[in-house]
């Protein structure tokens, strides 16, 4: 049902605008999360979403120069904010993961409370984008052998004795 | 010295010689035995110094061990240990000296002189212990090195065989005396045994409780001296180096279950199964040993059953429990210590000079070892209860308290009467053999040749034992005044001066001389038939045990593959049905279901209802169709449906989520499916349940849809509730700072959930990285 | 209402442990597909009938909004049970790659 | 200072997720693992200590007030476990390191381990019902992930059963979770124990207690909950299958102390009925199939099946003095199983296979490795003094006690039948000279990991031979879990940080 190998341009025209808007209401949703529906994990499995649309439309290499970082890297560094807001507080004598808010108010946003759970939430948020990037990535790519060693490079966690799994080569991966 | 530190030495210097003697192995070669020998004999004489100091009153040492666990090392210095410990340690010395000359090992030396020195100490530590634990504790541990001393040829199959046999026998019976141990604690309050051995007037001994810790007991007892049933363990553990052989079977291990039995004496006879049980356990197993050994032709399984024989006789002492065995219980344990060490010793002489075990195939070595053969005569006249001999003496008194008890008690006592004599007699002409065959007549033709005669060194250990018996046997006073002050309370305090070889011509003399009458008889009637009668196969208990051993591995293996434990694709079927069944009973058993509220549907459930329908419908159709590919798209209707579900349940963040989701994990269905050739998916329909196994799957599957919606119908009757939940709601704008509860729930009231859940989520992709990049590790180290 | 819920959720278990029980890899995995469905539901079901209540954003005070807890608990619960599909999914192509073949029994007495 | 307790867990993570950045193994990379362990090993030491004096600690998570936050709480018996745990994890990372060179080594091998030991440090810490589950599935996800990592090719399909089970105890966690909360309205074990008391004879309780004992029984491997076990770890490197076999049964072992001692009622007695029902057929069945294995893991994979019967009998005899016995048991099958699954290693790693039919020769020419493993295999039948003989010595206590006459002759027959299945595997691979078996004594890495194995075995000689403060260790631990009203109150009496917090925030802002 998905081919990976079928780029079309068309769709890659479009996809490149929808992405835009995606990314933006990615952000809405974000910000507005503790005071509406939405939060981190909604606003990143969208924008992710919205990546792996984009990856059906792009070539390997283009996907390459969007995406910049690899995802898994991504995921890690949102462990990191998080791990990081939980631990800060005990820095400061307050028990582990203790938020503290500020308020503020944006224009066009309203009345934001600005806070150290945004910072989770914006953990939660790079995770979800990395990981679900790279789970379906990955995994697309597993059947294809040349764009293999792109995973392979991305991840960097492999070595020499690693090799990519590759379909059986008599069964031609076909759609149903 | 205090007695205390000499004692502690006395105990432990063995325990730390032994890595100094496996270390200077390798150095001094054999020659290591004389370290092993200086301390035997430094423990010794310790012992005496301690027999000296106490005057015979016993002595309690203590330490804290384990406090925690009731268990202190704690060591009972009186007769009773004093004189066991006299004999493992001069034994010890004896069968050091022995293997001196005996052995002729290249590279592990030390090993076998290291184990023996750690079996002196576990059966020191067994003697002394006064803290019936640490009785348990040192119980063990000799059962674990004559493990390894048993299987020390360990190459060899009947050497596993044996020693395993010993470990299981020895180590299941420990765990039976362990049962006893403990309960003794709770029904009497106390491990100790110093204790119990004070308090025996006043404690209840009588009734099931008491009965069962004796009973449990003497179980280990009888396991470890070899007892009708356990018996066969002990000429199987033959297959062990002589020295060995000689050392567990004559003077030490064996005799531990005497020594525990001597030990509960005191505490236990007073209850009325005392004697009955170790009586018969212990005549039967004489009648056995003694039966079983003229019908053996291997040297050192004759010697083992003669030895079952004489446990049994030893045991049989302690549950007549009369006053005049009793004085003289030392008297029969010293007598069967000095004849069944040096016999083995010479039977290790006598295989090493012919190469052969079969006592058939030999004949005439007088000449070639002439002190192992003096050795032998005095054994085999001791053995045999000839006059002039401790066996003499032994025996006599013996037969006159079983004629005695028999007069008085009449009826079954006299079988054991009948039973001495039977035994008695086959000893006899064991012993006759023995001597006959090994040291008479001329060399068998075919090891003319092979005969090489032993070193002098070698066959001193023997003569010097069996003089011993010929010394003793003829001047008992002496070895009353040797062993004077060895008092044991509750039992006696030695009196040996009224043993006197000739007691006139009594009951029993006249009962020993038609003994030795009929004996020669025997013998001469096996002579004629050449000795081809063998023990009957039916009544071999180690073959008998092997096949038990057999048994349980066929029995294990049909009863995991009827477990289906060896199937890997039945477990997920087993664990289910198990998990639901169980749950359906529980449910059944304990909810009661007719207080079941039922809730109608109203006018304002209308969109529910709907997509509940949709639901339920979709997938069904996710188990009916049999497409996958509309499996799936049913599959993706559910899971659509249900995020409208949550906004009936008035969630829209769940809604959303579950939506992106599931839109999410329909990609990755999408992209396996893909991969899966289509041929693939219809040649695999016919892969389905058919008639009965079908009509099982269509249960189970329909019970766990019960259980749990009982269980949540249950849950709903009642009004759930919402402590958290109401907290939250009333919190999460002044101390959370927003309005959407859930979205402050996730990431502030519990937002170590949430963090949590993100690193499930990056170590999903690790796991999925991992599976998608094949790993060709290093092959031969991969493990 | 909660009688419609409940009917769901028996009828989920009941269709979900019968996929997971067939001989093939692909059924199974929907199996545990309705496995997380049916935990989910019997999960908010906890928090009572939600009729007549508001969705927990907090505006006033003093109204009656649905319990947020089975909701926060339910968010972390689909999202972990996200994680371990997808896991699940590339393990069966793992073990189809392995096998070259989805059926159970050919899988296990390869 | 309370902030201490979530170090365990959240340390692991921190360091498993720098791992991830920092990829390629190296020597630097090794230490650093290395040398966090044995901080963390200092910090659950004085924590240990900690709890003797003051029974249990709390931290609540974002200064909420109980229970309505997330609590982190550990007593003594949380604390005996985190050491264990990550001692013994220490351990197989050291061996890890012997047995590999660092080109060979898997740069995510050792991230996942971290990721593994903070799920099981948080399961020990946490005093949160549903928390224990997000606990529970970091712990299982990296247990997955761990298991087919360095997998071979058609190993792979023993993943599924283990990760099926899983699954299912998964959901019907969630569901035990939601009848928790819709009884009590509460997730905290120490509210929840507080409000249970009322609850001694609520149908829908014993229901719910009986359906924990399922699911906690498929991760401490009741039977027949163990189905999934014997085929998945044999297939794991060395170091990984000690650190599962040691360390994730006793996890769910853990739980359900934890559970049906601190928070359900005791006059709830239906689960623990319950329990010592099952327990029978777990030590026997268990250690029949011990003997009917091919392979020294298989041996041990059954064993250990089998010794969980005997901490199930500790638990269902619920007294303090059973419990004890329990945990003390517990304490001993950690470091003896994990020991003896290293000491396997080695023994694969010299004779070239672990299958009983083609070993031998080890006695004559590496006897260390034999006096290791016999040592081993003597502690788990339990001869005195090693370690396993206080441990079913205080079982068998508990059980005579008890009048549990079925259990104690179970307990008896299970012993013996080790012995027996471990004598097997001494006969196999040390008293056998096989011509066929050649020993690779050639490269100092064995002697590496026999040491890694010898410092385990050191500690279950210690455990073993200077048994007492152990053994106290076990009863503090016990006495505090049976403490239930110092926990209830400790927890439910502690302040409000966080609205303090938020007033001192609005004062300042004022002023």
């Amino acid at each position: 049902m998905i081919d990976t190998r079928v780029k079309s341009p068309i769709l890659a025209f479009f996809i490149r605008y929808i992405f835009f808007f995606i990314t933006i209401f990615a952000v809405y949703i974000f910000l507005k999360g503790h005071n509406a529906p939405g939060g981190g994990f909604i606003a990143g499995i969208i924008f992710a979403i919205s990546l792996v649309i984009l990856n059906m439309a792009l070539s390997a290499d283009e996907m390459k120069q969007i995406l910049h970082y690899d995802p898994l890297q991504i995921a890690t560094t949102g462990l990191f904010i998080a791990y990081g807001t939980a631990i800060a507080p005990v820095f400061f004598g307050y028990p582990f993961m203790l938020h503290k808010m500020i308020h503020l108010h944006v224009p066009l946003l309203g009345n934001l409370h600005v806070g150290t759970p945004v910072l989770l939430d914006f953990g939660v948020f790079l995770v979800v984008v990395g990981v679900t990037t790279k789970m379906t990535f990955t995994f697309s790519h597993s059947s294809d052998s040349d764009i293999n060693t792109l995973a392979q490079d991305e991840s960097g966690l492999s070595n020499t004795n690693e090799e990519p799994v590759v379909a059986p080569t008599n069964e031609q991966a076909t759609t149903e | 010295m205090a007695i205390e530190s000499l004692l502690l030495i006395a105990v432990f210097l063995p325990l730390f010689i032994a890595p100094v003697v496996g270390f200077f192995a390798r150095s001094l070669s054999l020659n290591v035995a004389w370290i092993g020998i200086g301390t035997a004999i430094t423990s010794a004489s310790l012992i005496g110094r301690i027999i000296k100091l106490t005057k015979g009153l016993p002595f309690v040492i203590s330490y804290n061990w384990v406090p925690a666990f009731d268990l202190q090392l704690s060591f009972l210095v009186d007769g009773l240990s004093l004189f066991f410990g006299l004999v493992i340690t001069c034994i010890g010395a004896f069968v050091l000296f022995y293997a001196r000359f005996y052995m002729s090992l290249k590279d592990e030396n030390g090993r076998f002189f290291a184990y023996l020195m750690l079996f002196m100490f576990a059966m020191l530590g067994t003697v002394f212990s006064n803290h019936l634990l640490l009785t348990f504790l040192f119980w063990e541990l000799t059962g674990v090195a004559s493990f390894l001393l048993i299987g020390f040829l360990y190459n060899k199959p009947e050497s596993q065989k044996g020693s395993l046999m010993a470990l299981i026998v020895t180590g299941t019976t420990g765990l039976v005396m362990l049962l006893g141990i403990l309960l003794a604690k709770s029904v009497f309050g106390t491990y100790d045994l110093s204790l119990l051995i004070a308090q025996r007037d006043s404690l209840v001994v009588v009734g099931a409780l008491p009965t069962a810790v004796m009973a449990l007991m003497l179980v280990g007892a009888f396991g470890k001296s070899a007892q009708f049933p356990f018996h066969f363990w002990l000429p199987n553990a033959m297959a062990a180096p002589t020295p060995v052989s000689s050392y567990l079977h004559s003077a030490a291990m064996v005799k531990l279950g005497i020594f525990l039995t001597a030990r509960l004496f005191p505490i236990f006879s007073h209850n009325p199964y005392w004697g009955d049980i170790i009586v018969t356990v212990g005549f039967i197993t004489m009648l056995i040993g003694a039966v079983y050994s003229i019908l053996s032709h291997d040297l050192k399984a004759i010697l083992a059953y003669t030895t079952v024989s004489q446990l049994g006789f030893l045991m049989g002492v302690y549950g007549l429990g009369h006053m005049q065995l009793l004085e003289h219980d030392f008297f029969h344990i010293l007598n069967h210590v000095f004849y069944k060490a040096s016999l083995f010793m010479v039977a290790g002489i006598v295989i090493h000079i012919v190469g052969t075990k079969d006592i058939r195939k030999m004949g005439g070595l007088f000449r070639i070892a002439p002190f192992a053969g003096m050795a032998t005569l005095f054994a085999c006249m001791a053995m045999a209860g000839l006059p002039g001999t401790m066996g003499f003496i032994s025996k006599e008194l013996m037969l006159e308290t079983l004629l005695h008890n028999a007069q008085s008690h009449g009826g079954i006592a006299w079988v054991w009467v009948g039973t001495i004599i039977m035994s008695a007699i086959c000893l006899f002409a064991t012993s006759l053999r023995f001597f006959k065959t090994l040291f008479m007549g001329t060399v068998p033709l075919d090891l003319k040749d092979s005969l090489h005669a032993p070193g002098l060194w070698i066959q001193l250990p023997p003569l010097v034992l069996a003089s011993c018996l010929i010394i003793f046997g003829l001047n008992p006073e002496l070895l009353g005044h040797a062993l004077a002050g060895l008092t044991v309370s509750g039992m006696h305090a030695i009196k040996m001066s009224h043993l006197a070889l000739w007691h006139g011509l009594t009951t029993p003399f006249l009962l020993s001389l038609t003994i030795s009458g009929l004996g020669v008889g025997l013998y001469t009637l096996f002579e004629r038939k050449h000795w081809q009668m063998e023990i009957p196969k039916q009544l071999r208990f180690d073959t008998a045990f092997n096949n038990g051993l057999e048994g349980l591995a066929t029995l294990s293996k049909r009863l995991h593959s009827w477990l289906r434990l060896d199937q890997s694709q039945d477990y997920l079927g087993i664990v289910i049905s198990y998990i639901v069944l169980m749950s359906s009973g529980f449910i059944l058993y304990y909810l009661p279901l007719s207080t079941i509220r039922f809730d109608w549907i109203r006018l304002e459930h209308i969109p529910a209802t709907v997509i509940g329908f949709v639901i339920c419908v979709f997938s069904i159709a996710v188990v009916t169709q049999k497409k996958w590919t509309t499996r799936l798209i049913a599959l993706s209707v559910v899971g659509f449906f249900i995020s409208f579900y949550f906004v009936i349940y008035r969630a829209p963040d769940l809604a959303l989520t579950q939506m992106l989701i599931e839109s999410v994990s329909l990609i990755l269905m999408l992209l396996l499916l893909s991969k899966i050739p289509k041929g693939m998916a219809i040649k695999e329909e016919a892969s389905v349940y058919t008639g009965a196994k079908k009509r099982v799957v269509l249960l189970i599957s329909v019970l766990s849809g019960f259980v749990m919606m009982i269980v949540l119908w249950f849950l709903l009757s009642d009004p759930p509730a919402t402590k958290l939940g109401d907290y939250f709601i009333d919190k999460t704008n002044s101390l959370a700072g927003g309005s959407n509860a859930v979205n402050t729930v996730v990431v502030d009231f519990r937002g170590f959930d949430t963090m949590g859940e993100i690193s499930v989520l990056v170590i999903a992709t690790l796991g999925i990285l991992g599976l998608l990049m094949r790993w060709q590790g290093p092959t031969e180290e991969s493990k | 209402m909660t009688t419609i819920t409940i009917l769901i959720v028996g009828v989920l278990f009941s269709t979900s442990v019968y996929l997971i029980l067939q001989r093939n890899i692909i059924p199974i995995l929907f199996g545990f597909s309705l496995l997380n469905h049916a935990a989910n539901i019997f999960l908010l079901a906890v928090s009572g009938d939600p009729t007549g209540k508001k969705a927990p954003i907090v505006t006033l005070l003093g109204e009656s909004y649905v319990d947020p807890l089975p909701q926060a608990l339910l968010l972390t619960a689909i999202v972990i049970g996200f994680g371990v599909t997808a896991y699940l999914i590339v393990l069966l192509y793992r073990i189809y790659l392995s096998h070259s073949s989805t059926n159970i029994e050919d899988i296990y007495n390869d | 200072m309370t902030n201490w307790i979530v170090l365990p867990t959240i340390l692991p993570l921190l360091l498993g997720s720098i791992l991830l950045v920092w990829r390629t193994p190296s020597v630097q990379r090794r230490w650093a693992s290395a040398l966090t362990f044995i901080g963390l090993i200092a910090v659950s030491k004085c924590l240990l200590w900690k709890t003797l004096s003051e029974k249990i600690l709390i931290l609540p998570m974002g200064g909420w007030k109980a229970p309505f936050g997330i609590f982190l709480s550990l007593d003594t018996l949380g604390a005996i476990m985190v050491t264990l745990a990550l001692g013994v994890s220490l351990a197989a990372l050291v061996y890890g390191f012997a047995q590999q060179s660092i080109e060979d080594e898997h740069p995510m091998r050792i991230p996942l381990i971290f990721f593994l030991v903070a799920g099981i440090n948080l399961s020990f810490t946490t005093g949160d019902f549903f928390n224990l589950f997000v606990a529970f599935e970091i712990m299982l996800i990296s247990s997955y992930s761990i298991l087919t990592l360095e997998i071979k090719e058609k190993d792979v399909r023993h993943a599924l059963p283990y990760l099926a089970i899983n699954l299912i105890g998964s959901a019907l966690f969630l569901c035990a979770g939601g009848i928790f909360y819709a009884l009590f309205g509460s997730l905290n074990f120490a509210d929840i124990a507080q409000l249970s008391a009322g609850y001694a004879n609520d149908p829908r309780l014993i229901v719910a207690s009986l359906m924990l004992v399922l699911i906690f029984g498929l991760k401490a491997g009741f039977f027949p909950l163990y189905y999934w076990m014997p085929n998945s770890y044999p297939s794991l490197p060395t170091p990984l299958a000690a650190i599962f076999a040691g360390l994730l049964t006793k996890v769910g072992i853990y739980v359900i102390i934890r559970i049906f001692v601190t928070v359900l009622p005791h006059t709830l007695l239906a689960p623990h009925q319950f329990i010592l029902i099952l327990a029978v057929p777990t030590m026997i069945i268990g250690i029949l199939s011990a003997l009917t294995q091919r392979t020294i893991r298989g041996v041990l994979c059954f064993n250990l099946v089998s010794h969980i019967g005997f901490m199930m009998v500790g638990i269902g005899i619920l007294t303090e003095q059973s419990i004890a016995a329990s945990i003390f048991y517990m304490m001993h099958h950690v470091l003896v199983i994990a020991s003896l699954f290293l000491i396997t290693g080695v023994v694969y790693r010299i004779s070239g296979t672990d299958e009983l039919e083609s070993g031998g020769n080890i006695w004559k020419k590496a006897p260390w490795v034999g006096v290791l493993f016999l040592v081993q295999a003597l502690a788990l039948t339990g001869i005195p003094p090693l370690s396993g003989f206080w441990g079913k010595a205080m079982i068998l206590q508990s059980a005579i006690e008890g009048s549990h006459w079925i259990l104690v002759g179970s307990i008896v027959i299970a012993s013996v039948l080790t012995l027996l299945s471990m004598i097997r595997i001494w006969f196999a691979f040390f008293w056998r000279d096989n011509p066929s078996t050649t020993l690779n004594l050639e490269g100092t890495g064995w002697k590496w990991m026999s040491l890694s194995a010898f410092a385990l075995v050191l500690c279950t000689l210690v455990i073993g031979f200077a048994a007492n403060p152990y053994i106290r260790l076990a009863q503090q631990a016990s006495s505090s879990l049976f403490d239930r009203d110092l926990t209830i109150n400790k927890v439910l009496s502690s302040p409000d940080i966080k609205s303090q917090s938020v007033h001192s925030e609005s004062n300042g802002g004022h002023h």
